[in-house]
């Protein structure tokens, strides 16, 4: 495609300037031979210059079969800049812990040469490839062209979203479970709910290898799976001696910032009280070498996290204090937990109302016996402090116990 | 349907991982026994065999044209077989078998515009989101805010001479696709005008009971208009959140002479230490001021150097502001405290301050 | 009506205080400098000047006839020159000038069968209300169980050997009276049956509007009765709050069967080290059974032994429990933790564990 | 008066024995003499044999021009006990700091032997002398030879209820105002507030002299006015040593409880930081002869704390984070924040609305303003954290500005 327009950016070229690699710059490098960058120059231009956006609502637009995977834009100034009156993203699911090869990269490249904007987000905040803009007609074409590279959408609307995690055991020392490998059965798992939206509402699921949370799970996940460990620390004296020789105060940096203030440190040999600590990572982190996690190594699960709209944001809350994660992931009676609360929450959900919204409505009490769970004390940060109690058959058990 | 087009394939999910990790981590995967940065921006990763992995780290503005992607591809054939992998922040990460490989590869990324750092005790990337880029939602843009702050910070990516990390988030709307509500520093669009009711396209376009119910304080009332079903908005209930625009496009609410951003801060992720926390809020309004946001700009690094300056080691900002309690930090920082600032939401209650525990 | 009868005096509002303070306290007032506790229910107050004041703390029923008074003012004039004070928890406390009068007074103390104590880190007397002796609302008596309670610890009050300050406090019914929410041990009398609606005597007796605006879970809806106004109540909205009862006597709720008591813990006053808090649910119900509520008395025996056995110095029982977590507490007690302790009122979601910091 | 029925109490009389004092001793007592308390026995003893009280509720009974003071009380057996049929009880106001003169105490003993049961609570929770058990007639009489000997009622009904307060400055180091002189002038100053009620609901007042707040005031009293200090903590080092030397862990005792941080202990001389010191009292609480609070005292002044019934429970929030109380009281410009905010409750609350759930309903920022008083950062735990903000006037202001 040849582009022969050329755009006033006065504003924008004031953003190519620093030292911060610039989204300016790959913009105008896309613009150079793709007429819809170049055009997107243009509109964002007028954008800065009257500080205001030019896109429309989107419509719904989508490839075959699938309700998900596309989010449709229209701008508003059609005539002034037609090569981006269409715009669509498409959500391509990223690999798990975003490996890629060079090879694989350049023919996901020429697909999105070919068919769109040569723009994209590597990655989206949920964590999939977002192809940004393309026309309605060239959907198909890049899907197509994409399940043949092995590649298939992500999720949009409300439907499982593309599940994402941090790098794990491929890179990290402190996976207590194999995010990645967790994250693809999950994905894979779940296709036609991430492909086919049946939910009152959206379902993240996000995978952290520890406490760390480096995909921010907790933060914006429906389901959070948090690596954690039930035993005891792993303690190299030795190398936590050095530490301490190398300037790491284990006093003031470490044990009194330790949470279950389980942390004893005799200017020798260091203590922990197992049975207090928090999992909070601390000690760890600032004594790689010195200290790791236990070897009996699982996952705590919460859900319910959120942005604001419309109750409030959330961040997730415990549901399964432990659990461990191991092949054959088929095999985990987690899944029988998991479609359950779907039942109960499509059952009962409102639209739009989020499964940590629907679980604040009804009481989380209340959705553990609809799901079947047991009520644990993990589960809360502390006990109620009101005396609003709705005492249930409390006679009728005595009663029986009698 | 599938039954129509037997060979059109679908729900075939994303290619396993095991096609592209490098044989060094399909080696020792599961196996890594600790790590270390040497400076900043590099990660070795020791494995119980002894093999270590060089990560290098390089900034990204997470928008990247094919153009430049092919570029970090030939990176990665030149210096690390082929492989690289981004990360849950959007920087794009090289994997390196050979330490001697480091410094060119460094110094290819420097030339083409890409900082390494990021790691440790920094300021790495900021996740954010479309903005005036792609989306219809926005009260500010997303990557021009980003680049102005980055510009501005970016020793402290380059450097690891901050108490802890420091992450700063973007999200152009209340949407918050960013998550940013437990950053650090969140930079947060904000509209502030109430939504300009289309009265003509409202009863084609939108659902009137799904629109009623999408506002959390329940400004919108049922009216009729030229003798339809329409609707009516309480201006003291509302607060601009633009829900009902994201469920009714007859509902704009962006206004350039009115929306801007906030900073919120204070908010953490992980679990190290203390508990994950929200980001509160700080600066209440902004206004947009493109290309460069200076306002933003020089609010974040006050921000910045302040808690620089006065945290102890391991505190992130929200920790040392518990430490010192935010009245201390509102007279540090000569950031006016102001009725915005006193939640009225749901749980406003339960922010009062409930003891005496003040700092004079 | 001032005018009608001239002489009767109203508004004189309660004598001023100097009429009855000690002249050390007088000469001494804002003058203390420091206080020692020689001994379990002893203070020794010294001023700038070197006066020291002697104060004998005694236990006290609170419900006191005039005979007790009467012996307590003798007390009083025997050893004090006639000055005495009681407590904000209700014990007496006699003032005294002449260290040699300090054993004397305790020996007679003793023999009245009033303990002296309750200073220092040690449980004294239990703040509560009327039960069954004066309120119509009580869900369980109040003197009774604090009586027996007190038996049972009253080791605790003549001595000072607890980590800390253990306050406990005993509300008849949810009304809180002794505002019992913020004890390290509190006593809530229950009610778990459904008001019994008098449908008769209810449209004399209550507005019904009020009585419906009464119900914090709106579980109380209009309907009509013969014609007239009534209501009728939504069972499974119903948690037993009573207050539909204090403003409509029409709505008796108390039942011997399912009254009783609850117990919550780890709520404190002070703002020394922490913040205050609430008392939070323990035990979510223990039936009436008195004459000495034997499960209730065991029951707080179990916390007090178990806090005293593990708290860190200085650790009130909510700081010793934060310290370990809700759920460590709930594994060493061995109270079983149900659906019941989960909050589902108003902010329950603020409860729930939105981190991973568990222990196991 | 004669007393002839005796009643059979197996059940009460178990409650006789053991060590602590027994209530059920001195409704005996009283009882030999008087026929009130004799019967209250007799229902006592029902009540436990049946685990339900007789009480019905109470009818407005009073003395003459007075709205509250007394709580009327009706037995629902007044056959079997026609000696507590009407069984009232009368608050009288106690002495601010609930000290007394043996001959006072006689002579307020007179009173009750003369015309009521015999028994009383010393103290009522709020802090009243409770004269447990009149009947209606005698209720002037008991008034008039209260006033009398100088005592007056104290509250009950939606009136200011009897304000209370720690011994402070006659008994204690630590009060850093004269809780006892600012609880009388209070009483004193709202006699009418006090006895005709006026208000949506209950306005307890509760003067504490340090943040120890020995009269719970932050749990149980609308305005809850706790003494603090602002400069710095008087220290006498060497009495520190000798709290060191006497066996005091001064670290983990004290610095590490410090939720200021800002206790340095080097085994010598203790420092503090002051500017981040939260007033909490703990390091003076554990060393009186070492330590004491600064000399530029006052108080803070919280509002808003309520048992549960019917928003939840509250505790006061800080409205005044520091205050000067010093003679002559009259003169504080206190007194005219509280008309102001007696005026937004009583022209804007809900019947039986207390004030703290009427701050939260109408917001805390729109009761400022109602008042006229700053938002300062004092007043939150920390600021908002949910994006729900009604600006207002934000563009007028600028324009202002510009
Ligand atoms: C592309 C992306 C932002 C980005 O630049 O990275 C995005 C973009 C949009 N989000 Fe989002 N969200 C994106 C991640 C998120 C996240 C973060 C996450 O998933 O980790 C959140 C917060 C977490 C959460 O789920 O709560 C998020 C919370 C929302 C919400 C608020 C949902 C809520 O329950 O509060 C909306 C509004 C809605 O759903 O109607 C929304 C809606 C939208 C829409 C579809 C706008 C709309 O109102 O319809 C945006 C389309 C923009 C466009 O035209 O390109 N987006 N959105 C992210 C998806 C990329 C990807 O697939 O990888
Ligand atoms: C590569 C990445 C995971 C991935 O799969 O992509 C990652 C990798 C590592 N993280 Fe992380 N974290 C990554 C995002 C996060 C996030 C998520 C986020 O920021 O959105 C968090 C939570 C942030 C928060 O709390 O708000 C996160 C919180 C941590 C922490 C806890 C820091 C703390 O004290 O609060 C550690 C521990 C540490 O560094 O001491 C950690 C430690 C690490 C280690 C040292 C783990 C290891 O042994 O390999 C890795 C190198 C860290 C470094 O940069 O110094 N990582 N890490 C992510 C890099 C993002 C980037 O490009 O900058
Ligand atoms: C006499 C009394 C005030 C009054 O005017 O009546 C009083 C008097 C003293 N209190 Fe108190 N407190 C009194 C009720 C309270 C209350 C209120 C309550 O329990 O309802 C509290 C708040 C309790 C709570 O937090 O739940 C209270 C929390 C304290 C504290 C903080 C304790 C803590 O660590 O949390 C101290 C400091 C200390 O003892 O180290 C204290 C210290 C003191 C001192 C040492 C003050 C002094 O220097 O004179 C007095 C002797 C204490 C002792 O008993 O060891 N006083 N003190 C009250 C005695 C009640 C009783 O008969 O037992
Ligand atoms: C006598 C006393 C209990 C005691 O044995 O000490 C008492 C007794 C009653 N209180 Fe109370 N309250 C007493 C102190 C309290 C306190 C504690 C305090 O003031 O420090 C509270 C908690 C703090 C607060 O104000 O919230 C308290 C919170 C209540 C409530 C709940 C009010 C609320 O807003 O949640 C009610 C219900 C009501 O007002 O309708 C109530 C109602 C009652 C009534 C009048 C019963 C009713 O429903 O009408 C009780 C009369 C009992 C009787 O027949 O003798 N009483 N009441 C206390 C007053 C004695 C005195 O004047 O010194
Ligand atoms: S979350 Fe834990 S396991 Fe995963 S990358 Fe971060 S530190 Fe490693
Ligand atoms: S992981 Fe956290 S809680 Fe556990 S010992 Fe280490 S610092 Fe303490
Ligand atoms: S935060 Fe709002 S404006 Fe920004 S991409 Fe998300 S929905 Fe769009
Ligand atoms: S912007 Fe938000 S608050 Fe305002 S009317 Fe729309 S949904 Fe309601
Ligand atoms: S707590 Fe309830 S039952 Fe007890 S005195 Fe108060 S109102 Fe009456
Ligand atoms: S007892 Fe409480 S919850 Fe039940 S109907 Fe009465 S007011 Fe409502
Ligand atoms: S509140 Fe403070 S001043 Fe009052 S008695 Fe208690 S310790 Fe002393
Ligand atoms: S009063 Fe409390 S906060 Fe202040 S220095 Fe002492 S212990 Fe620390």
């Amino acid at each position: 495609m040849a582009v022969d327009k050329k755009y006033e950016t006065p504003m924008l070229d004031q953003l190519e300037t620093g030292p911060w690699p610039s989204f300016v710059k790959e913009i105008k490098a896309a613009g150079e031979e793709n007429p819809m960058a170049n055009d997107l120059i243009g509109l964002l231009e007028q954008s800065y210059t009257e500080r205001l956006g030019h896109w429309k609502h989107g419509g719904i637009v989508g490839v075959m079969g699938y309700g998900g995977g596309v989010i449709g834009r229209y701008s508003d100034l059609p005539e002034k800049y037609p090569a981006v009156s269409h715009f669509h993203t498409i959500r391509v699911n990223q690999p798990a812990g975003w490996y890629y090869t060079a090879d694989v990269l350049h023919k996901l490249c020429d697909i999105w040469d070919k068919h769109g904007s040569g723009l994209t987000n590597m990655h989206g905040s949920t964590g999939d490839m977002v192809l940004l803009g393309c026309t309605t007609p060239d959907l198909e074409p890049v899907f197509s062209e994409l399940t043949e590279l092995g590649f298939d959408l992500g999720g949009s609307g409300s439907d499982v979203r593309t599940p994402s995690c941090c790098c794990g055991q491929s890179r990290c020392e402190w996976a207590c479970y194999d995010t990645m490998g967790l994250t693809h059965f999950i994905t894979q798992k779940f296709q036609d709910e991430l492909h086919r939206p049946a939910f009152p509402y959206k379902m993240k699921f996000k995978m952290s290898g520890c406490p760390n949370d480096c995909v921010a799970s907790i933060a914006r996940s429906d389901i959070s799976i948090i690596g954690t460990w039930r035993d005891e620390i792993q303690i190299n004296q030795e190398e936590v001696r050095n530490y301490s020789k190398n300037g790491v105060n284990i006093v003031k940096e470490i044990a009194v910032l330790c949470p279950g203030k389980c942390i004893d440190w005799d200017g020798n040999e260091i203590k922990i009280d197992d049975s207090s600590c928090r999992h909070c990572m601390h000690c760890i982190n600032v004594m790689p070498k010195g200290l790791a996690p236990g070897k009996d190594r699982g996952a705590v699960v919460l859900m319910g996290a959120k942005a604001p709209i419309v109750e409030g944001a959330l961040l997730s809350s415990v549901i399964i204090p432990f659990m461990k994660i191991e092949e054959p992931y088929d095999d985990m009676e987690f899944w029988e937990v998991i479609e359950e609360m779907w039942d109960v929450w499509c059952d009962n959900g409102k639209a739009r109302e989020r499964i940590g919204e629907f679980i604040q409505r009804v009481g989380l009490g209340n959705f553990l016996d609809e799901v079947g769970l047991e009520p644990v004390a993990e589960m809360v940060a502390h006990p109620r402090d009101n005396p609003y109690i709705f005492y249930e058959d409390y006679l009728e058990e005595e009663d029986e116990d009698e | 349907m599938a039954d129509a087009k037997p060979q059109r394939l679908t729900d075939i999910g994303p290619p396993h991982h095991d096609r592209f990790m490098p044989p060094i981590i399909k080696k020792n995967y599961g196996k890594w026994k600790y790590h270390e940065i040497p400076r900043p921006g590099v990660l070795v990763h020791t494995s119980d065999s002894g093999d270590k992995l060089y990560t290098v780290r390089a900034g990204s503005p997470r928008l990247l044209s094919t153009k430049k992607i092919r570029i970090f591809a030939d990176l990665a054939t030149k210096y690390c077989g082929g492989h690289l992998r981004f990360t849950s922040r959007h920087n794009v990460e090289f994997l390196l078998t050979d330490a001697a490989n480091i410094d060119p590869l460094i110094a290819d990324l420097d030339a083409l515009g890409h900082p390494v750092g990021g790691t440790g005790n920094s300021i790495t990337s900021i996740v954010h989101t479309q903005g005036w880029v792609h989306c219809h939602s926005a009260a500010t843009d997303a990557s021009g805010v980003v680049k102005a702050v980055m510009d501005d910070v970016i020793d402290e990516f380059k450097t690891m001479e901050l108490p802890a990390k420091l992450r700063i988030a973007l999200a152009c709307c209340l949407n918050m696709c960013g998550a940013v509500h437990c950053s650090d520093i969140a930079i947060l669009g904000i509209h502030k005008r109430i939504p300009q009711i289309d009265l003509k396209t409202l009863p084609k376009l939108c659902e009137i009971p799904n629109l009623i119910a999408s506002c959390p304080t329940n400004a919108i009332r049922p009216t009729t208009y030229e003798g339809k079903p329409s609707v009516e908005i309480q201006e003291d209930q509302c607060m601009f959140c633009a829900n009902c625009f994201t469920v009714c496009p007859a509902m704009p609410i962006a206004d350039p002479d009115t929306d801007g951003v906030s900073i919120w801060i204070g908010g953490k992720v992980s679990n190290a230490r203390s508990e994950p926390m929200f980001s509160k809020l700080a600066i209440p309004f902004i206004p947009n001021n493109p290309p460069r946001w200076p306002e933003v700009v020089e609010a974040v690094r006050m921000i910045v150097d302040l808690w620089k300056a006065n945290a102890n080691k391991h505190e992130r900002v929200g920790e040392w502001i518990e430490r010192i309690g935010w009245p201390k930090f509102f007279r540090m920082s000569g950031i006016p405290f102001e009725k915005t600032h006193i939640d009225d939401f749901k749980h406003a209650g339960l922010t009062f301050k409930r003891s005496a525990h003040l700092t004079y």
